[in-house]
């Protein structure tokens, strides 16, 4: 059966959003690592509302609106405010060599695709076969905050582990009901003004937003 | 059931009456007025009368009564039976004379100790008490570590010394280790209904499990009783706690553990096998000679004591033992002479060791002395004392005819039963168990021989110390409410030596509750002047008789003696061998006393000399003799657990990104486990 | 039943032990002094002694308790005890239910528990030392010859000497390799709890070697005297044991009267000849060193317990 | 209406506290809005036992005996340890350490704190019991690092970090959770109701619930603390204010354990094998091993508690997953025994380590010498964690060793050797704090230890005798978990 064109669509961008998310784990750089999340975040969005104007799910607009106000305008947007403001442009240390870590981001990836295949045999979306690529991209998000040694990358991490949920959400269900959409993005808001926080507390003890320099707290 | 006339609603109501006079310690009024002047003197009347509980519901059938607290399916079960009441009548017997006493002792304390020690003191008898009457787990678990943890409390009085506080930390955790032996224990018995006694009791188990139950039993109450390996806490807490308390913890706590011990083996798993004796034998053996051995090294004489109470633990053991090979061979009169040796001697050790204890702490008091090197010529300060010591001393060093004999006497009787074992080497075994016994006897006479002649006896052997003025000039014996207390114990010594036939049938009375069977119809027949075992032409032995006669004869002599002969004396100084500078420093003192010891059993002991060279303008010669258990067992066990969390210790280095891969780990492993 | 005959003879046999006593000491010493080429003194001298000490002033040390006054007493009190209860003429000893071997053996340990408590009670360095030695003595001894008796008490199967006595003598003649085992121990532990050569000089005044000696430094006069005849029965109690245990022919029967005189003169005959190996023994021994005792004694035990372990084997 | 007001007075009080947190009566007011929260759970604890369980607000919220219960104790300690606060506080700011503006922080976090795990155990709805849960660890993420002194920066970090990507997982599950519930139940928000599930639970997708449950375990059991996601959680009991660390170890853990046990009732009921309970047990056996091994090591008073607390959800958590009517009454009961003896000793050492100006165990000695009630208490509290009768954390451990070694035998030699090991752990470094010589100084402001003893007293006579209708509702509880 041949899926419809909203479902190759959707596809399209769930393949992009696997790609971006390799991306953000080989990126070095902190501003185009934003650009990139920002871009996660377009192509999270423009699938949500493809899903919704094939399924007529009317709060999966809501939801696409949601995440382009969050997570492609306001959190880039304050995430390069306080890079100008913490002057921390510089390029992006790794705990691991970025080749070893796409082998293991690959490994990751055909791991959760054949974790997801199961499953989404059973859905009836349209978009069930992009489970996988959810699973992937949170997976790989993950492995990317393992990687990192800057708080910021740390927390973009985090955010674009989001929004593998997020497309998990839309693609295995057409979206959670829209009171808990609300409140989980309400989280995500009210986590990233506490990161700023942090980012700026951090700075102001330690002079760096590298993390190496919380590891005093240990067993010895 | 009338409630009034059972025993078993008197000693829960005793038990009681002993947690209110605990709770009535906290009332602050008038300088501790109630503490201080009547909850001991009370604590005394209620042990009497718990004493009097127990000793009417040995000859009576057991009764059982449940009441609406604890656990929602398993609520306190209690439940009186010849063993309970046997036990019951030692607790309250010998707790009212160190009652007694201790409102003597503790008179002089502050408020607020005097307050927390009456409250942890009452609570400590009250948890005893419930731990005997215990018909269940769950009941007999929270007695059993109240007790252990009022007993710390108490151990820990004088916390400001940091001694005293590493005795207790490591008395609470060997007690702890125990009662989860014992937990595990009631876990493998357990037998699919709940954890009454009476389920328990009714549990079949094959006999492996039967074997791991019997197993946990006796390491668990092991731990609480002092036998080797485990008994490191003991020669440290026992002299650590404040005299009372360490006569209540010798006499009474330890006689707990060995309560447990028949309960559980001998009632609850029931069906005895003759291995777990030869089992208990063997550590009973190592358990008697190790503690004398190492009493005699001793020169703190509470620690001395506490290692005695070791070695006695060992003997009460070796009686067990020795019932249940017997009984395990199927042999149910010898079984049963066993058992009552080793409850005799149980009874017997609480009275004398509660005496002994009590006697170091008027020494204690009146001194400030705990080592015996500093000390001598006690009794000419404090005669009365002296008298008390001398009466423990004969008895515990198992001397006819006070009480320590009789018991000794019984497990001697036990042993030479050997022969109708038909297990060749089981059978040989016995007898040398019997001669582990006989050695132990005469190192203990050795040992008090030295304690009294050196405490005492002879003159006071240091000056240095500055309590030894006080002990010189105006020493002082024991106060009314101390003599009293060691009085009553002392009178146990005797009774209890003299007239051991009454004892022998209430405590067939347990064996018959316990094993189906008693001693033979001979034995029970006999009159209140002979003491026989099994029957009258194999072994006999009347206490009242022999005493009659020793006296008869003494009195006989000195009759003579001064009837023919003039009775002039003089009163010079002793001879001084031609040496006329003797300082009373010429003496022995007690670790002299112990070199013979050394020299025969040296390898036993970890010694730390330090012998003064012939240049030291004052030389001392010192002796530190260690536990070699530390060494291959303890620290080894500590250096263990200290490597396992130093290798877990490396899980948590601080790094964020480490954690994360834990979790990523953790997370990649159950989903590959899923699929 | 009538016992009146009985306790007749229980006071007879234990009043002869003590008038015997010193006269078993006297004959040793005479055939010591054979021995040793010396002209043996009259075989009386320990009464003359004994008369001597009754009649001095009694010299107490200012340091002494009221136990060293009792001590000498209660010493000869336990011998006296000790020699009744041992079968030495019959074995109609009435007494002799109340107190087992098993209480024999407590009887001469309370003896030695205060005696080694009077000599320290006077604060003397000797005292201390003898006091020491001597329970150390005792601690070895003691397991020995209750090994000893075992041995006897499994193969009669009762721990009272005259039913081991009435066994042993009226058996039917078998030779038991158990009690050769015991009877060297029990020779092993008469000595040393004697305090005689080997183990102990009662003769000697050397502080190093002295045990016995040292613990009776302070007495004088009749409590010397008492202390002295308490241990010539001591000597005579453990030989009668040794008979009873060991040579029991001749001890009569109860309720035999007629055997009495047979018995006397076997007793006599027996004593004499103890007497006599004691002193050669002594005199062919040398003293040995203070902690070689420990080996010596632990080699009776040792040899109690291998006769016991026999009378299991061969049994 | 009773649940408006349980959930309406915490998060009332955090909006008043927020404008108003830093005048000198703050404390006042926050204790009396946890009081009328207290209150309020009292009222709907007597209306469920009354009337049976209700839901409300659309059925976005219910209250059944599984919540109502730990509503009841988080409200309670809640309370405790705003009147514990109160002194502490004071102290803290006239040490120095914290200035008005950042008590009006504390004083409304901690009001937010308690509506989000009021919420969490009311809601209904699976998602915004995620919601909630983020919440409360948002919430309390500026409270850890309320000091601003390194150590707490990075523990609050490290918090933040572990908890946000933890719970990121148990969204995963619950999306999954949502998409098997949507075939038997339809679109819409009633998949997520809970009445609903539990249901259903017997229709549901068992593969789709089997990993569901996978990411809500690892999600949920971060903030549980199981080992090996443990690693936040003494770092930030160490570094927060101590009446933090005494909410966060008595009550967010239970909080976070309540929402692990809610999964495992779902997957329970669509999975034929115990495939949850061995997860659960394996977790829980794992934590109580290696905390107790963790606990020999520890310098820093809070930071041993915390293993601590590691240890005991261990122990829940292995109850819970050995299931039955007594391993989940025993669970219960721990959860109860537990959280009111454990912020007892934190009560305890925020007091001691005022006293002594440390919280280095090392430099702490003596308590029961200048203040013996600080003493007694941490010496009776601690014991009382130790499992020592007649405590009531004896009588749930009881419950669990007992019928551990009636089914899983192999296990309890783990338990048994971890017990031993955080006995002597635990106690021989409380044992030189509260005797010998002292090092505590006077307090400026009178200690609150009302709430100490009156925890302990509570769990002595939960030790001793549980009144019936404690165990009718812990056994309808426990008959619910299965």
């Amino acid at each position: 059966m041949a899926l419809p064109l909203s479902g190759q669509i959707v596809n399209l961008l769930a393949a992009l959003l696997l790609l971006l998310a390799f991306a953000m784990l080989a990126q070095r750089r902190v501003l185009t690592l934003i650009k990139l999340f920002a871009w996660q975040g377009a192509a999270l969005a423009v699938s949500t509302a493809i899903v919704a104007y094939a399924t007529g799910q009317t709060h999966l607009y809501f939801s696409a609106g949601l995440t382009v106000a969050l997570k492609v305008v306001l959190i880039p947007w304050l995430l390069h405010r306080l890079i100008d403001q913490l002057q921390v442009r510089w390029d992006i240390e790794t705990l691991l060599n970025i080749p070893t870590t796409m082998l293991a981001g690959i490994g990751l990836a055909i791991f959760a695709f054949s974790l997801a295949t199961p499953i989404s045999q059973m859905a009836s979306t349209i978009t069930r076969s992009t489970l996988g690529i959810a699973l992937a991209s949170v997976l790989l998000s993950f492995l990317m905050m393992i990687v990192r040694r800057k708080a910021v990358p740390q927390v973009i991490g985090f955010l674009s582990m989001e929004n593998g949920l997020f497309f998990a959400a839309t693609s295995a269900t057409y979206g959670m009901p829209l009171v808990v959409e609300l409140g989980v993005a309400l989280d995500v808001l009210v986590g990233t003004f506490i990161f700023g926080i942090f980012f700026f507390h951090i700075r102001e003890q330690f002079d760096s937003l590298d993390i190496r320099h919380m590891e005093k707290l240990k067993e010895d | 059931m009338e409630p009034l006339s059972s025993p078993l609603f008197a000693s829960l109501l005793a038990a009681v009456s002993w947690l209110v006079i605990a709770a009535l310690a906290l009332v602050p009024a008038g300088n501790a007025f109630f503490a201080r002047r009547l909850a001991f003197p009370l604590g005394a009347l209620i042990g009497l009368s718990l004493a009097s509980f127990g000793l009417q519901s040995i000859w009576l059938h057991a009764e059982q009564l449940t009441l609406p607290l604890g656990l929602p399916d398993l609520p306190f079960h209690l439940r009186i039976d010849p063993l309970a009441g046997f036990f019951l009548l030692l607790l309250g017997s010998v707790s009212a004379g160190i009652s007694v006493y201790a409102g003597g002792y503790f008179r002089t304390e502050t408020a607020g100790r005097l307050a927390l020690i009456s409250l942890q003191y009452h609570m400590f008898l009250a948890s005893m008490a419930f731990v005997i009457l215990a018909d269940d787990a769950y009941l007999f678990m929270v007695a059993w570590e109240t007790m252990a943890l009022s007993s710390y409390f108490l151990v820990t009085t004088d916390h400001e010394r940091p001694a005293i506080r590493s005795a207790g930390f490591l008395y609470l955790l060997v007690a702890h280790l125990g009662a989860i032996a014992i937990l595990l224990c009631f876990g493998v018995m357990h037998g699919g209904g709940d954890y009454s006694f009476d389920a328990l009791r009714g549990a079949e188990l094959t006999p492996f499990w039967a074997t791991v139950a019997f197993l946990l039993a006796f390491f668990g109450f092991g731990a609480k009783a002092g036998m080797i390996p485990l008994h490191a806490w003991l020669p440290e807490a026992h002299p650590a706690a404040p005299s009372p308390v360490s006569a209540l913890m010798s006499g009474i706590m330890l006689k707990t553990a060995i309560y447990g011990m028949v309960r559980v083996i001998y009632d609850l798993i029931g069906g005895v096998r003759w291995e777990w004796g030869i089992v208990v034998l063997a550590i009973g053996a190592g358990t008697t000679l190790f503690g004398v051995l190492y009493a005699l090294m001793q020169h703190d004489l509470k620690r001395l004591l506490a290692y005695h109470s070791v070695e006695n633990i060992g003997i009460i053991l070796l009686g067990l033992g020795m019932s249940m090979v017997f009984l395990g061979f199927g042999h149910p009169l010898a079984g049963a002479l066993g058992l009552v040796a080793a409850l005799y001697h149980t009874l017997n050790h609480a009275v004398f060791k509660a005496l002994l204890f009590l006697g170091a702490g008027s020494i204690l008091h009146a001194t400030g002395l705990r080592n015996l090197n500093d000390m001598g010529g006690l009794i000419r300060t404090m005669p009365k004392t002296a008298l008390y010591f001398l009466i423990g001393a004969l008895a515990i060093s198992a001397l006819p005819p006070l009480n320590g004999f009789v018991s000794e006497w019984l497990t001697f009787q036990t042993a030479l039963q050997a022969p109708l074992l038909e297990h060749g080497v089981v059978r040989s075994l016995l007898p040398l168990f019997a001669a582990t016994l006989a050695l132990a006897g005469a190192l203990t006479a050795m040992c008090f021989v030295k304690v009294y002649g050196i405490a005492f006896l002879g003159r006071p052997r240091e000056v240095r110390h500055p309590a030894h003025a006080r002990a010189e000039g105006g020493g002082h014996d024991a106060g009314s409410m101390e003599q009293y207390g060691m009085a009553w114990l002392a009178a146990g010594c005797l009774v209890l030596g003299l007239f051991p036939t009454s004892f022998l049938l209430m405590l067939n009375r347990v064996g018959v509750s316990l094993t189906g069977q008693g001693l033979s119809p001979e034995a029970l027949e006999s009159s209140w002047l002979w003491l026989v075992p099994t029957a009258p032409e194999r072994a006999s032995y009347s206490p009242i008789i022999f005493l009659l006669v020793v006296l008869a004869v003494v009195l006989i002599t000195i009759r003579l003696v001064r009837g023919f002969y003039h009775g002039r004396v003089r009163v010079a100084d002793p001879w001084d061998c031609g040496f006329p500078e003797q300082t009373t420093r010429m003496q022995d003192t007690a670790d002299a006393f112990g070199q013979p010891i050394r020299h025969v059993f040296g390898p036993l002991y970890l010694m730390k000399r330090h012998l003064p060279g012939p240049e030291e303008a004052n030389p001392r010669y010192s002796i530190k003799i260690e536990d070699r258990h530390w060494y291959w067992l303890y620290l080894p066990v500590a250096r263990l657990a200290d490597y396992a969390s130093s290798k877990v210790g490396l899980l948590q280095r601080g790094r964020i990104s480490i954690y994360l891969l834990y979790s990523f780990l953790t997370l990649i492993a159950l989903l590959i486990f899923v699929r | 039943m009538n016992q009146l005959p009985g306790i007749a003879l229980q006071v007879l046999q234990s009043v002869l032990v003590v008038l015997v006593a010193p006269l078993v000491m006297g004959w040793v010493n005479i055939c010591r002094a054979w021995l040793q080429n010396r002209s043996a003194p009259s075989i009386w001298l320990p009464y003359y002694t004994l008369a001597k000490l009754f009649h001095k002033d009694a010299v107490i040390a200012n340091t002494a308790s009221p136990l060293f006054r009792l001590t000498p007493y209660i010493l000869f009190g336990c011998m006296w005890l000790a020699a009744g209860i041992v079968p030495v003429l019959a074995t109609d000893v009435p007494f002799a239910p109340a107190a087992d071997i098993i209480a024999l053996v407590g009887v001469f340990a309370v003896a030695r528990v205060f005696s080694a408590l009077a000599a320290m009670d006077t604060g003397t360095s000797f005292g201390g030392l003898g006091a020491r030695r001597e329970m150390m003595i005792g601690f070895l001894a003691e397991p020995a010859m209750l090994m000893t008796l075992f041995t006897a008490a499994f193969i009669s199967g009762s721990t009272q000497l005259p039913t081991i006595v009435e066994t042993l003598a009226h058996r039917e003649f078998a030779i038991y390799p158990s009690l050769a085992f015991a009877a060297v121990a029990f020779l092993m532990v008469l000595l040393a709890e004697n305090a005689r050569i080997p183990v102990d000089n009662p003769a000697t005044h050397l502080e190093l070697t002295m045990i016995h000696e040292a613990m009776i430094l302070e007495y004088s006069a009749r409590h010397l005297a008492l202390i002295e005849w308490a241990v010539a029965i001591k000597l005579v109690a453990y030989m009668a044991i040794g008979f009873a245990l060991f040579l029991p022919w001749g001890i009569a029967p109860a309720g035999d009267w007629s055997a009495l005189p047979l018995a006397l003169a076997a007793l006599g005959a027996k004593l004499a000849l103890a007497g006599t190996g004691l002193a050669l023994l002594e005199t062919l021994l040398a003293k040995m060193r203070i902690f070689l005792v420990a080996e010596f004694l632990s080699t009776a035990f040792l040899l109690g317990v291998l006769g016991m372990l026999i009378h299991f084997l061969v049994r | 209406m009773e649940i408006a007001l349980v959930l309406g007075m915490p998060l009332a009080g955090g909006l008043v506290l927020a404008l108003f947190g830093h005048q000198r009566w703050a404390p006042e007011a926050s204790a009396f809005m946890s009081f009328g929260t207290l209150a309020a759970a009292a009222l709907l604890t007597a209306r469920v036992i009354a009337d049976g369980p209700m839901t409300a607000l659309n059925e976005q919220v219910f209250v059944d005996p599984f919540n109502v219960f730990l509503v009841a104790l988080t409200a309670f300690v809640a309370f405790t340890t705003a009147l514990f606060s109160r002194p502490y506080m004071r102290t803290e700011e006239h040490h120095k350490r914290v200035n008005s503006a950042r008590l009006r922080l504390y004083h409304s976090m901690y009001q937010l704190f308690t509506f989000m795990m009021l919420l969490t155990l009311l809601s209904n709805n699976v998602g915004m019991l995620w919601v909630a849960m983020e919440g409360a660890t948002l919430s309390t993420v500026l409270l850890v690092s309320l000091y601003r002194t390194p150590a707490s920066l990075e523990a609050a970090w490290k918090y933040f970090i572990l908890c946000s990507v933890g719970i990121a997982q148990a969204l995963f599950g619950t999306i999954l959770l949502y998409f098997a519930a949507e075939k038997v139940l339809g679109p819409g928000g009633n998949a997520l109701l809970w009445t609903h599930l539990h249901e259903v639970r017997g229709q549901l997708e068992p593969t789709v619930l089997s990993l569901a449950f996978v990411f809500l375990l690892v999600g949920y059991g971060t903030k549980v603390g199981l080992v090996p996601l443990h690693n936040w959680l003494p770092d930030a009991h160490a570094e927060g204010p101590t009446p933090i660390s005494a909410v966060l170890s008595g009550l967010l853990l239970n909080v976070a354990l309540y929402a692990v046990v809610r999964s495992k009732v779902l997957v329970d009921g669509a999975l034929e094998r115990n495939f949850s309970g061995g997860l659960m047990m394996g977790f829980g056996l794992l934590s109580v091993v290696v905390a107790a091994f963790f606990l020999s090591r520890q310098k820093d008073i809070k930071r041993m508690f915390a293993y601590s607390s590691v240890e005991h959800m261990g122990i829940m958590t292995f109850a819970f997953g050995m299931g039955g009517p007594v391993a989940a009454f025993a669970g219960l009961l721990h959860m109860t025994v537990h959280s009111l003896t454990k912020s007892a000793i934190f009560f305890a050492v925020g007091h001691a380590s005022q006293a002594c100006g440390t919280q280095d165990m090392a430099s702490i000695r003596g308590l029961i010498q200048q203040s013996p009630t600080i003493g007694w208490g941490l010496a009776l509290g601690t014991l009382a964690i130790l499992g020592m009768p007649p405590f009531g954390v004896f009588t749930s451990e009881f419950m669990v060793l007992t019928t551990a070694m009636r089914e899983h035998p192999w296990a309890t030699p783990f338990l048994l050797v971890a017990l031993g090991v955080a006995f002597a752990a635990i106690f021989g470094k409380v044992q030189p704090m509260v005797f010998g010589e002292t090092t505590a100084q006077r307090q400026t402001h009178p200690p609150a230890l009302v709430p100490v003893f009156v925890h302990l007293a509570i769990v002595l006579m939960l030790g001793l005798y549980i009144p019936p209708y404690l165990v009718d509702w812990y056994r309808q509880a426990a008959a619910f978990i299965g």
